[in-house]
C-alpha cells in the first residue's frame, strides 16, 4: 500500500471530507495560505477557496465557540487551533457551551465540531507551546477526545471524528507529522473509541498514546530480544475509552505499563490505572501498576533537559525489565 | 415613539401581548421561588420587556437569537410556549430542556432559539458562529445576539465583534444596558458612556436606543437586520433600561437606592406602549385590560401544566451527554 | 472554642491577613459592597476601602493575569473568580503564565498569588455553575491546589496560601460556606500538602476531599454501628499532595475508598488510585480500589437529578460495605 | 524626525547603539540558527528596532517593560546583557533563564523586564497587574506593554485595557503593528485602518506613529509616558513597521511578496537614525562605523561567553517549578 506521513493523512481526511460533505469547513490560524504552522493543511485554500478555509485573526475563544454555534445550526466544522497549549484560551467555548449544550437542553441539540490541536515537547519550542493537556478534556463530559499514533490512524480516525455528531478534540503529534506509514487512498473510518493492540505479546501489557506507541513499539522490538514479549495496546480514542481490550489485555499479562507525555500527575495514565484497579483486572495483577509519564515541570528549552522531561525509549525499556523483576 | 409606521395594528397587539406574558411569566416565578417552590436561581427581566419584544420584533421566523442568564423575555418574544417554560422552569420532564437546564439554559434550536446561558458573553460567539452557518448555508436569515453590558467587557465580546466584522456576517448585537452588571454599575465598569460606541473598533455602525421604548428597539433593529439581510454585516445595538428586581434571588440590592429603582419604575415600557397605542387609537382600554389578563391566564394554565407534569426519571439521568 | 461558619472563617482569614501585610489585596467581581456571590468579603470593603478590595469588570482572563503580575511585582493578590466554571476564560494566565512564569525564568522569579473559587453543586444552579475543576489544575506544574473541608481548615489554609510564594487555586465549597466549626481568633497556619486525618479506623481508608469529607464523616459514623471503623483522611491540599499520610493509612486498612464530587473520569480520584497502586500499599490491598465520583454528566438542573449526580452519603456508606464483602 | 529635543546627544548615540546591537544579536541568531546550533524556534525583529529602542528611551531605569515572542530587541533596548542572552538562546545554564526558557522566554525581573511569553497577548494583563502594583505600592514607576497586531484582536487585549482605563493604571501599550500576525495581514484581520482608534473604545488616547522613526516613537511614547506618571492612566500607541524576516525559522514566506519586503528595506529604522544624526552634526562617519563595530563585537563575544559556557544539569531538570 501506498505510504504518506501522519501530516498528510490528516490533510487527505480533511479534503475527503470537504469534498464529499458541503458543511464541513475549516477554520483557524494561518491554515490558509500558510498552510498552517506544521504545513498540515497547505493546498487546501487553493482547493476549496477563502469561504471553506477559513484564516481567523488570533482568537482562539472565538474560533472554538463560533464553531460550535455553527455546528449547532447546521455545519460541521473542523477548527485548528495552533498550539494545544492555546486550547487554554478557548475552554470556556469547548467545556461550558460546547460539551454542554446538548445535556443541558435535554438531548435536543447537537454540535457535530471538530478541534484539531497539535501536541507534545521534542522540538525545542519550552513551557507554553509544548503541553499535552488532553487530560483536560478527558475529564469532561460531552467531548470525545482522539489521539492517533499513526498515519492510517489519523486518517481513519479524523474522517471519523467529522462525521460524529458530537465534539471531538483531535490531538495531534508534532513529532510524527513526518512519520510516513501504509494509508488507503479511498475515505474509511476507524472506529472511535475502540483501542487497538498495536503489537501483542504475553509478558507485559504497555498502555501508551500518541507518540509514546512509536516509542513503545521500538522499546518492545528491543525487548522481544531478551525474550520479553510486550503487548502494546493504543487507546486511540481516550475518552470515552474503550476499557474492555485494555482489560482483556492486562488480564492476559498481569503486567502493566502505562506510558503517556503528558505531566504524570492526574493525567490520562492516572485515570487508566485507576480504571485497572477498580476493575476485573485488579486481581490478575502480578505488579504494582506503573506510570510512565512526563515530570511534573514546564518543558524547558534547553535539548538535554527537553529529552529527560518526557518518557524515552530508554525509560520504556528500564521500566518493563523492572515489571519483569516482580514474579 | 418612532418606527410604527412599518408595523401593522396586529403586530403592536401581539408585541403588546408578548410584553404582558413575559412580565406575568416572571412575577409568577418570583412568586414560586417565594414559595419555595423552586430549587435554583433565575434572573428577571422585569422591567426590561421592550428590548427583547422589539428586537424580536423586527425578525422572520426563521431567524435565529442567542440569549443571556436573563433569557425569560427573549424566549418568549420568538414564540416560545410558555407551558414549556415554566415546566423547565420547575424541572421537569415536559419543560424544553427535559428539566435538566432550568431557567438559565432554555433553548428551542428547531424554533430557532439558540438558547440561553449562565456564563456571562457565553452566547456572544454562538451567535457568530450561527451567522458564519447562514453565511455559508446561503439562507439568508439573520442572527440576533443579545448580552448584557457586563458582558461586553469581556474579551469574548471583543473576538467575536472582530470575527463578524471582518467576515461580514449577518449578525445584530444586542446589548442590554440595564445599568448593572451584578452590583457593578457601568459607570464605574466602562470608561466611556456609551457601549455603542464600542462598534467603531470594529467599523460597524453603532446605535444608542432608549431600551424601554419599544418601537425605538424595533426601529434600531430593524435597520440592522436590514443591512444583516443584505449581507453588509454586524451592527451594534445598545438598549438603555433597567431591571426592576435584584440581580437574582438572593440579592440585597445595597449597590443602588430605592429612589433609583422608582425613578425607573415610572418608565415602565408597558405603560408607556399601551399609553401610545390608546393615544393613536390602535387599543382600547378593553382589549388592553384583556391582554392583561389573557397574559396571566396563559400564566396560570401554565403553571398547571408545569406542576402535573412528570419529574425527570433518575434511570435517564445520563441520557443525552453524547448522540 | 467559638465556632463560626466556613465563609466567616475564610472572611476573617483574608482580614487578618490584609491587616499583617499590607502587600495582600483583593480584586474580583462584586467583591465590594455585594460582599461577593456568597457573602464571604462582606464587610471589607468598608474595613479596607476600595483600593484594597477591587471591584473588577467582567473579565476573568485580566483578573487572573494581572492577579499574576502584581504578583511578579511584589504584591500579593487574592482574586476571586465567582464560579469555578468561570476559571475556564482564566486557563491560559493560570497555566500558561502564572504557572510556568518561575520555571521558564529560570527559578528567578516568583508569583505568590492566591485565586479563591468556590466549586460544586448542590445549590440548582446547573450545568455551567456546579463544576468541580480542581482535577485541571492539579494537572499543572507550578500551581497549588487547597481545597479546605472544614472552617478550621480553610483559615489555616488561606493564611497560608497567602504566605506561600507560589499560585494557589483555592477551592472553596459553596455547601459548605455556612457549616459551622471551631475556630481560633488569632491568625494560625495549617501547612500546605499535609493531609490529615479526620478519624481514625482500621476497616476501610476513605480519601475524600472538600464536602465529601463530611459526607464520608456521616457515613463513618453510621458504619461504626455496624461495627465497621472507618478511616477519613483529607488531603486538604491537592497539589502537591501528601502522599505518604495516604499510604499510611492504606497499608494499616487494606481497603480505599476515593471520594469526590467532581467528574470520576480523569478526576483527582484517579490520581490518588494510580499513586495507590503503583507505590508501597498497593501489596496490602485486600479489595480493588473503590472510586465514588460525580456521574460523567453536565450537573442537571432538576433537584433529583442533580441529587443523584454526584455521591451522597447511602452511595458512601453502600460502597464501604461492598468494599468490606472481600475477605 | 521629531522629538529629539529633549533627549542629549549621549541619549542619542546611546539609542544607536542599541539598535545596533539589536541588530548584531538578531543576525547572528540567524546565523547560528542556520547553522544548527539551535534547537528551537525564535522571532526575529530585523526592521523593527526602532520601536522597541524608541520606546524604552522613554523609560527611566526603574520602569518595567513586558515583551513579547519577538522580544529581543526589547530586552537590549532595557539594558539587558547580550552575552546573558546569548547564553540563554543556546540554552546554556549561564544564561538569563539558565537555559529554562530560551528565546521566546527572556526575562530579567530585577531590572525591570518583566519577561517575553510565547503566548500572543499573554503580557498584556501581566503589563497592567504590574501596573496596579505600582499604583498600590506608589513608587512612580511605570509600564510599557509591547505586543503586536496580532494580539489586538484577542480578547484579552480588550479586558486589559479595560481594566486599565477603568483604575487609570500607569501603563503604555504600545503595538508593534509590523503588517502581520504571522500569514495574517492587518488588512484582512482588522475591519479598521489605524489600531490605535481602538483607544477610543477605552477613553484613552490613541496615536499612530512611524514605527522606524525612533524619535517619533520615543517623543509619543515620551507624552504616555508622561501621562501615566502624572496618574492619567494609560494610552494606546500604534507604531507601524516591518518585519524584514519571516515570521520564524519554518516560514516560506507565500503571503508577501519580495517587492513589498524590498519596499520596507528602504525605510531601515537605522539607516534613517544615522543619517538624521549625520546630518544634524551629531555623529561622524567614524563614530557611525565604531559603533557598528562595537556591536559586532560585543554579539562575538557573548557568541564567545554562550559557547564556552556550560549546559544545565540533567540533575537539577525539576529546580524552579516551586519557590
Ligand atoms: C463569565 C461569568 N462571570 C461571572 C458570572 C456571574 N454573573 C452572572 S450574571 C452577572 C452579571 C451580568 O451582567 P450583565 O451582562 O450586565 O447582564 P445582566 O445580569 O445585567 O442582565 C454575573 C457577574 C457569570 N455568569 N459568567
Ligand atoms: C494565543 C496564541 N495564538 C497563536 C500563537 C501562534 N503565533 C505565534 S506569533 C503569532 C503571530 C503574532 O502576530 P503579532 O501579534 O502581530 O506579532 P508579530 O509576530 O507580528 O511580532 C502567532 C499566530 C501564539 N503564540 N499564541
Ligand atoms: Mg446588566
Ligand atoms: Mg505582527
Amino acid at each position: 500500500m501506498r505510504e504518506i506521513t501522519y501530516a498528510e493523512a490528516i490533510r487527505e481526511a480533511l479534503r475527503q471530507e470537504m469534498q464529499r460533505d458541503p458543511h464541513v469547513f475549516l477554520m483557524g490560524e494561518d491554515i490558509g495560505v500558510y498552510g498552517g504552522a506544521f504545513g498540515v493543511t497547505l493546498g487546501l485554500l487553493e482547493e476549496f477557496g477563502p469561504e471553506r478555509v477559513r484564516d481567523t485573526p488570533i482568537s482562539e475563544g472565538v474560533i472554538a465557540g463560533a464553531a460550535a454555534g455553527a455546528a449547532l445550526t447546521g455545519m460541521r466544522p473542523v477548527a485548528e487551533i495552533m498550539f494545544m497549549d492555546f486550547t487554554t484560551l478557548a475552554m470556556e467555548q469547548l467545556v461550558n457551551q460546547a460539551a454542554k449544550t446538548r445535556y443541558m437542553f435535554g438531548g435536543k441539540a447537537k454540535v457535530p465540531m471538530v478541534l484539531r490541536t497539535p501536541a507534545g515537547s521534542g522540538t525545542g519550542a519550552a513551557a507554553q507551546h509544548s503541553q499535552s493537556l488532553e487530560a483536560w478534556f478527558v475529564h469532561v463530559p460531552g467531548l470525545k477526545v482522539v489521539m492517533p499514533s499513526t498515519p492510517y490512524d489519523a486518517k481513519g480516525l479524523l474522517i471519523s471524528a467529522i462525521r460524529d455528531d458530537n465534539p471531538v478534540i483531535f490531538v495531534e503529534q508534532k513529532l510524527l507529522y513526518r512519520t510516513k506509514g501504509p494509508v488507503p487512498e479511498e475515505p474509511y473510518t476507524v472506529p472511535l473509541s475502540v483501542a487497538e493492540v498495536k503489537r501483542a505479546g504475553r509478558d507485559v501489557t504497555i498502555i501508551a498514546t500518541g507518540v509514546m506507541v512509536v516509542r513503545s513499539l521500538a522499546a518492545a522490538a528491543k525487548l522481544a530480544q531478551e525474550g520479553i514479549e510486550v503487548e502494546v495496546v493504543d487507546p486511540r480514542t481516550l475518552k470515552p475509552y474503550d476499557a474492555e481490550t485494555i482489560t482483556k489485555s492486562v488480564i492476559k499479562t498481569g503486567r502493566v505499563l502505562i506510558v503517556h507525555e503528558a505531566y504524570k500527575t492526574c493525567g490520562f495514565g492516572a485515570e487508566i490505572a485507576a480504571m485497572i484497579s477498580e476493575g476485573p483486572a485488579f486481581m490478575y495483577l502480578n505488579a504494582p501498576i506503573r506510570r510512565l509519564a512526563g515530570l511534573d515541570i514546564p518543558i524547558p528549552y534547553n535539548r538535554t533537559l527537553e529529552y529527560h522531561a518526557v518518557p524515552q525509549e530508554e525509560n520504556i525499556i528500564t521500566a518493563v525489565r523492572e515489571l519483569m523483576a516482580y514474579k | 415613539m418612532d418606527g410604527a409606521g412599518q408595523l401593522t395594528k396586529e403586530k403592536l397587539i401581539d408585541m403588546l401581548r408578548k410584553m404582558h406574558t413575559i412580565r406575568a411569566f416572571e412575577e409568577k416565578a418570583d412568586q414560586l421561588f417565594a414559595l419555595g417552590k423552586v430549587h435554583g436561581t433565575m434572573h428577571l427581566s422585569i422591567g426590561m420587556e421592550a428590548t427583547a419584544v422589539g428586537a424580536i420584533a423586527a425578525l422572520r421566523p426563521d431567524d435565529y437569537i442567542t440569549s443571556t442568564h436573563r433569557g425569560h423575555g427573549h424566549c418568549i418574544a420568538k414564540g416560545g410556549d410558555v407551558k414549556l417554560m415554566m415546566a423547565e422552569f420547575l424541572g421537569k420532564e415536559t419543560g424544553y430542556c427535559r428539566g435538566r437546564g432550568g431557567s438559565m439554559h432554555i433553548a428551542d434550536v428547531e424554533s430557532g432559539n439558540l438558547g440561553a446561558t449562565g456564563v456571562v458573553g457565553g452566547g456572544i460567539p454562538t451567535a457568530v458562529g450561527a451567522a458564519l452557518s447562514v453565511q455559508l448555508r446561503k439562507t439568508g436569515q439573520v442572527v440576533l445576539c443579545f448580552f448584557g453590558d457586563g458582558a461586553a467587557n469581556m474579551g469574548i465580546f471583543h473576538e467575536s465583534l472582530n470575527l463578524a466584522a471582518i467576515w461580514k456576517l449577518p449578525v445584530v448585537f444586542v446589548c442590554e444596558n440595564n445599568q448593572y452588571a451584578m452590583s457593578m454599575p457601568v459607570a464605574r465598569a466602562f470608561p466611556i458612556e456609551n457601549i455603542a460606541d464600542r462598534a467603531a473598533a470594529y467599523a460597524m455602525p453603532g446605535k444608542v436606543v432608549d431600551g424601554n421604548d419599544v418601537l425605538a428597539v424595533y426601529a434600531a433593529v430593524a435597520e440592522a437586520v436590514d443591512r444583516a439581510r443584505a449581507g453588509e454585516g454586524p451592527s451594534l445595538i445598545e438598549c438603555k433600561t433597567y431591571r426592576w428586581k435584584g440581580h437574582s434571588k438572593s440579592d440585597q440590592e445595597r449597590y443602588r437606592t430605592r429612589e433609583e429603582v422608582a425613578a425607573w419604575k415610572k418608565k415602565d415600557p408597558i405603560a408607556r406602549f399601551e399609553a401610545y397605542l390608546l393615544q393613536e387609537g390602535l387599543l382600547t382600554e378593553e382589549q388592553r385590560q384583556a391582554i392583561a389578563k389573557e397574559a396571566q391566564e396563559r400564566i396560570e394554565e401554565a403553571v398547571a401544566f408545569a406542576e402535573s407534569s412528570p419529574e425527570p426519571r433518575v434511570e435517564e439521568i445520563s441520557e443525552g451527554v453524547y448522540a
